[in-house]
């Protein structure tokens, strides 16, 4: 038996949830549909293929402050940031869930980033699957689906008179306590996402084209504008700087991309990524080869960001197949 | 803005002009708001578009570059190039949202302390009335 | 356009790279997509029927020709496109007989977009003054001798919003700012080897991906381009969240024409306005 | 691979250990030895010569640097700094009673332990010769573990020798000997002007029973590499300390990666046997 939630039941469920949470869900801003903190159900966008940031930013801000520091009398105490507030992520598709879910690896790794591990136990993600994928979702290719409800607190599905609903977590059973659900005998369709992406066997073979040519070639298309990075709901990279502002004092760290020249500069000087290339293979390696050596999966759920922002089209499904036909000339 | 709500506006003086047009002013006693806060220079045209854009940044209401009159400059060519610079950048920032009135130049020799008084006493004034900034 | 066009681009292509006159064509491909266009580095003469143009092309390529400083290379450039290489020969950052420049006479690139041909032209086209190549060894269509005077009812119209609306307008768009550069990185006349912006020493702008910050940062990139952009508008297009940068570099584009008289990339020896002056003119300061 | 996030609090791994800058002693004219007590008695810490810890000038960042004391002679936690950023530059400016702080141990180390009863050949360039102090200090204190042990220092000039005024206390344990050299010498200087892998060749160290440390900038590693091999030693008898830029040590800001290795978890510490199995150049 499914469990149905019709639709006004969501909107007053939603509703609820606001009273006491903070509300993220896909809005309107601009041109752009993004995930943002909304302050009534009106603004809620229901219908969307994907939004044009992913919602990573509400686990690994832009900007996050790591610490303040407070001097007293030649004392300084150093203030750990504390995340109270807790927040529900309405309409997060199973592909960025994925990509959060995915970044517990490193994040979580001893020693565990503290403020990652706030925002997850803070914030709940109530999924929606997707009914129809845009063209360039991949999810599928990389071990994913468009209802795969692994990574997510509630799973929704959009039926005829509503929404069919799976607690997967308890805490996903919590946030749906005192809902009225209605059984049903629907059978939910499984709908298809781009299949033809090669990723099997992705990461022996880049091992085997390491030192090829290919990635300068491409590389020479690449602007190093740092928008697939930014976009991305698994790159995790940062940067860490001290902000003084009228005497105080917070160390904090921002979104940064190895794609940006001086990433891997030392003060000395060197830098082992100076070339374009090098630079391009770092970003793609790290996905496709160094994250599922340490970690397991690829770190690319498929949701297509970057090969729709990329504004000089390298597209990574085309890298894939790209890859595995130099493969297998290697041998 | 400071703290009683009267404008905050920056100076930036060059040395061998204004800077002792503003010095005159304090030794001939020539009376002048104190919501100036006054920054010496070597030159108007060394006054970098980025240091009038931070102070915009950090909450400046208002800003002021002085520097020799045309044809006066120590470094012979540096108001000049300066007055291409700020003349673009007033307009620029005009269109952002920070009035025109806002961004100041002025002409000022070492001998015209009352001329500087006087000066930043109407911005001074100007500024109160037009309020501080509303945003940003 | 379009099929002659492509034809002649790879007829020469083909030509400069046999008899080695140059060591790469710079031009356009079409994408993944199979729809729009993407940039394409042609080194050997077998590939050239990769090339292709059509109304997608809408990357400036000149900006590639930063990478390829004292390597003999071809490059496909439109009109607007055609401005950055007289921009970048003026300050020196390119050597002209290095370049060989197939200039192509541009009618007008569509709306960009994965996946979908939209019928719109971009924005930039409509404002366009310059459809034929100011720069070019090759020609490809036939020139366009007279254009219109330039207009700028879309900067006029910013002009009549109240001070207070204009800075929320732009303090909006610095929210929504992620700060990821692609406006700089996509610019020709973005070359700088340290930017401001990366500084540590003096900080100038501050790393937090924040309102104060962001908005310090458009104004001076903005700033840092004016009487050098050359209105090829790939900042914005390039512009994951689309910030109308346009509107900024157009109220520069149409001050600087005010206040000297003067358009970018015209010509390579003409000196920017900002490097220059005339000791008789008061621009409205002091007066 | 997905780990719970735990609802116990969880230590901020960023928030330093406060700690006060006792000394700061100029080592050549562009490089000061910092000596700094821990605040706090319950953030003393244990650490092995090769570790490395970020040191904080509050208002400006931290960075990652050797750290050049060893841990049971309790003398405080010391760092050799280059003046060559805004933090360097940053920490330069304190004076002794300077609050700062302290995020470490990280790293792996040097296995001095496996070293004993071998031959130990310490080659440092400029900079680079401070995370091979504490080497030597473990070494000497415990001279009777280890064979012959030649140390080879060198630098751009003599006043940017580090740790001078060491060189005859290093020398003065049997079987010891110290060989100076510089790139180019001044009126005073009377000893080598030569660049270390020249040096290395004409000295001519066996590579029985030997193991070879070497720190210092790309080029001269590089170039002592190929030497090294020529005498006789294998990737695996020569170990390195790798520099790489850092941000938080903890392997999540991936920023020192060499391939699927991180420098500031699996290193700094390498033999160029494991070096050789990088995917990535270094």
């Amino acid at each position: 038996m499914t469990k149905i939630l019709g639709k006004t039941g969501l909107e007053s469920w939603l509703h609820n949830i606001m009273q006491e949470r903070a509300l993220v869900a896909p809005k309107h801003v601009g041109d752009l549909i993004l995930f943002d903190p909304v302050q009534s159900v009106d603004e809620v966008v229901f219908d969307y293929e994907n939004t044009n940031l992913s919602p990573k930013e509400f686990f690994f801000p832009r900007t996050d402050t790591l610490f303040t520091t407070k001097s007293q009398d030649n004392d300084v105490e150093l203030i750990p940031t504390i995340i109270d507030q807790e927040t529900v992520i309405f309409g997060i598709r199973p592909c960025d869930a994925r990509g959060i879910a995915m970044l517990d690896g490193p994040y979580l790794d001893d020693p565990a980033d503290s403020l990652w591990a706030q925002h997850r136990n803070k914030t709940t993600m109530i999924g929606l699957s997707c009914t129809k994928p845009a063209p360039q979702c991949f999810c599928t290719s990389v071990g994913s689906a468009p209802n795969d409800s692994s990574s997510v607190d509630i799973m929704l599905t959009e039926v005829d008179d509503g929404y069919a609903v799976e607690a997967v977590t308890e805490k996903g059973e919590r946030l749906l306590q005192g809902v009225e659900l209605k059984e049903s005998d629907v059978t939910l369709s499984a709908p298809s996402c781009d299949t033809s992406v090669p990723a099997e066997g992705i990461v022996e073979t880049v091992k085997k084209v390491f030192d090829s040519p290919y990635w300068s070639r491409l590389a020479d298309r690449c602007i190093h504008c740092n928008v697939c990075a930014y976009v991305c709901p698994t790159c995790y990279c940062f940067d860490i700087r001290d902000r003084t502002d009228k005497g105080k004092i917070e160390r904090i760290r921002t979104w940064e991309s190895c794609q940006s020249k001086g990433f891997t500069r030392i003060a000395g000087g060197h830098d082992p990524r100076a070339d374009k290339g090098s630079r391009l293979r770092q970003r793609f390696c790290h996905k496709l080869l160094y994250f599922p050596q340490q970690f397991g999966p690829l770190s690319c759920v498929g949701c297509g960001r970057c090969v729709v922002s990329c504004p000089v089209n390298i597209d990574i499904r085309e890298i894939i197949s790209d890859l595995q036909e130099l493969g297998a000339k290697v041998g | 803005m400071s703290e009683d709500n009267s404008p905050l506006v920056i100076g930036f003086l060059c040395n061998w002009c204004s800077y002792a047009g503003a010095d005159m002013a304090g030794t001939s006693r020539q009376a002048y708001p104190p919501n100036i806060r006054i920054m010496r220079v070597p030159c108007s045209g060394r006054v970098d578009p980025l240091l009038i854009v931070k102070c915009f940044e950090e909450g400046a209401d208002a800003v002021l570059v002085a520097g020799c009159h045309p044809g006066d400059c120590h470094y012979t060519e540096g108001n000049y190039h300066g007055r291409r610079r700020f003349a673009l950048l007033r307009d620029l920032l005009d269109f952002m949202g920070i009035e025109k009135e806002r961004f100041r130049i002025e002409w000022i020799s070492a001998s015209e302390g009352k001329r500087f008084a006087k000066v930043v006493s109407e911005f001074t004034d100007e500024m109160t009335k037009l309020g501080p900034r509303k945003v940003g | 356009m379009g099929e002659d066009f492509t034809q002649q681009i790879r007829d020469k292509a083909k030509e400069l790279l046999e008899n080695g006159a140059v060591e790469c064509v710079i031009g356009y491909e079409t994408g993944s997509d199979g729809v729009s266009a993407r940039p394409a580095f042609i080194y050997d003469a077998a590939e050239v029927d990769r090339l292709a143009f059509d109304n997608t092309c809408t990357h400036n390529l000149v900006k590639y020709l930063l990478d390829k400083k004292g390597k003999s290379t071809a490059v496909v450039v439109k009109g607007c496109d055609s401005r950055a290489l007289n921009l970048l020969l003026s300050e020196r950052q390119i050597q002209r007989d290095k370049v060989y420049v197939i200039g192509v006479v541009c009618p007008g690139v569509v709306e960009w977009g994965w996946n979908k041909r939209s019928e719109q032209l971009q924005k930039r086209c409509n404002w366009c003054r310059q459809h034929t190549p100011v720069v070019s060894d090759f020609a490809v269509g036939e020139p366009i001798t007279e254009e219109p005077p330039a207009e700028f009812a879309d900067v006029a119209e910013m002009a009549t919003k109240t001070a207070e609306d204009r800075a929320t307008f732009w303090r909006d768009q610095a929210e929504r700012c992620i700060r990821c550069y692609a406006c700089r990185q996509a610019c020709p006349g973005c070359y700088c080897i340290d930017c401001f912006v990366e500084l540590l020493d003096p900080e100038w702008v501050g790393i937090r991906i924040a309102p104060d910050e962001n908005w310090m940062w458009n104004t001076i990139r903005a700033y840092h381009l004016g009487g050098r952009c050359i209105s090829c508008n790939e900042c914005e297009r390039v512009c994951p969240v689309n910030i109308p940068l346009s509107l900024l570099n157009r109220k520069l584009e149409q001050e600087v024409l005010d206040l000297f008289d003067y358009k970018a990339g015209m010509s390579e020896d003409a000196p920017a306005p900002l490097i220059t002056f005339k000791k008789d003119e008061n621009l409205g300061i002091a007066e | 691979m997905v780990k719970e996030a735990t609802e116990k609090v969880i230590p901020n791994p960023f928030v330093p250990y406060p700690a006060t800058l006792t000394s700061s002693v100029d080592l050549t004219t562009d490089v000061k030895l910092f000596t700094l007590e821990l605040d706090r008695p319950e953030d003393e810490f244990d650490y092995k010569p090769g570790q490395f810890a970020f040191v904080s000038a509050f208002g400006v960042g931290e960075g990652p640097f050797g750290l050049a004391s060893v841990a049971y002679r309790k003398e405080g936690l010391q760092f050799a700094v280059r003046r060559v950023g805004t933090v360097t530059n940053a920490l330069h400016q304190l004076e002794p009673g300077a609050k700062t702080g302290v995020r470490g141990p990280f790293g792996n180390f040097f296995p001095l332990d496996d070293y004993k009863g071998k031959n130990i050949i310490i080659i440092g360039g400029g900079i680079g010769f401070a995370p091979l102090r504490p080497v030597i200090t473990t070494i000497l204190d415990n001279r009777e573990d280890y064979g012959e042990v030649l140390i080879l220092n060198g630098a751009r000039s003599p006043s940017d020798l580090c740790f001078a005024s060491e060189f005859d206390d290093w020398a003065k344990p049997p079987r010891t000997k110290v060989e100076l050299t510089v790139d180019a010498g001044d009126d005073n200087w009377n000893g080598r002007v030569a660049l270390i892998p020249d040096v290395l060749a004409e000295l001519g160290p066996s590579p029985k029973d030997a193991i070879a440390i070497i720190c210092g900038p790309p080029i001269m590693i590089k170039f002592t590499l190929t030497r090294l091999k020529n005498l006789g030693f294998g990737d695996e008898q020569i170990v390195t300390t790798l520099e790489g830029k850092m941000k938080c040590g903890l392997g999540k800001c991936f920023r020192c990666n060499v391939g699927e290795k991180y420098v500031c978890r699996d290193g700094p510490v390498f033999t160029f046997a494991e070096i050789s199995q990088f995917i990535e150049q270094f």
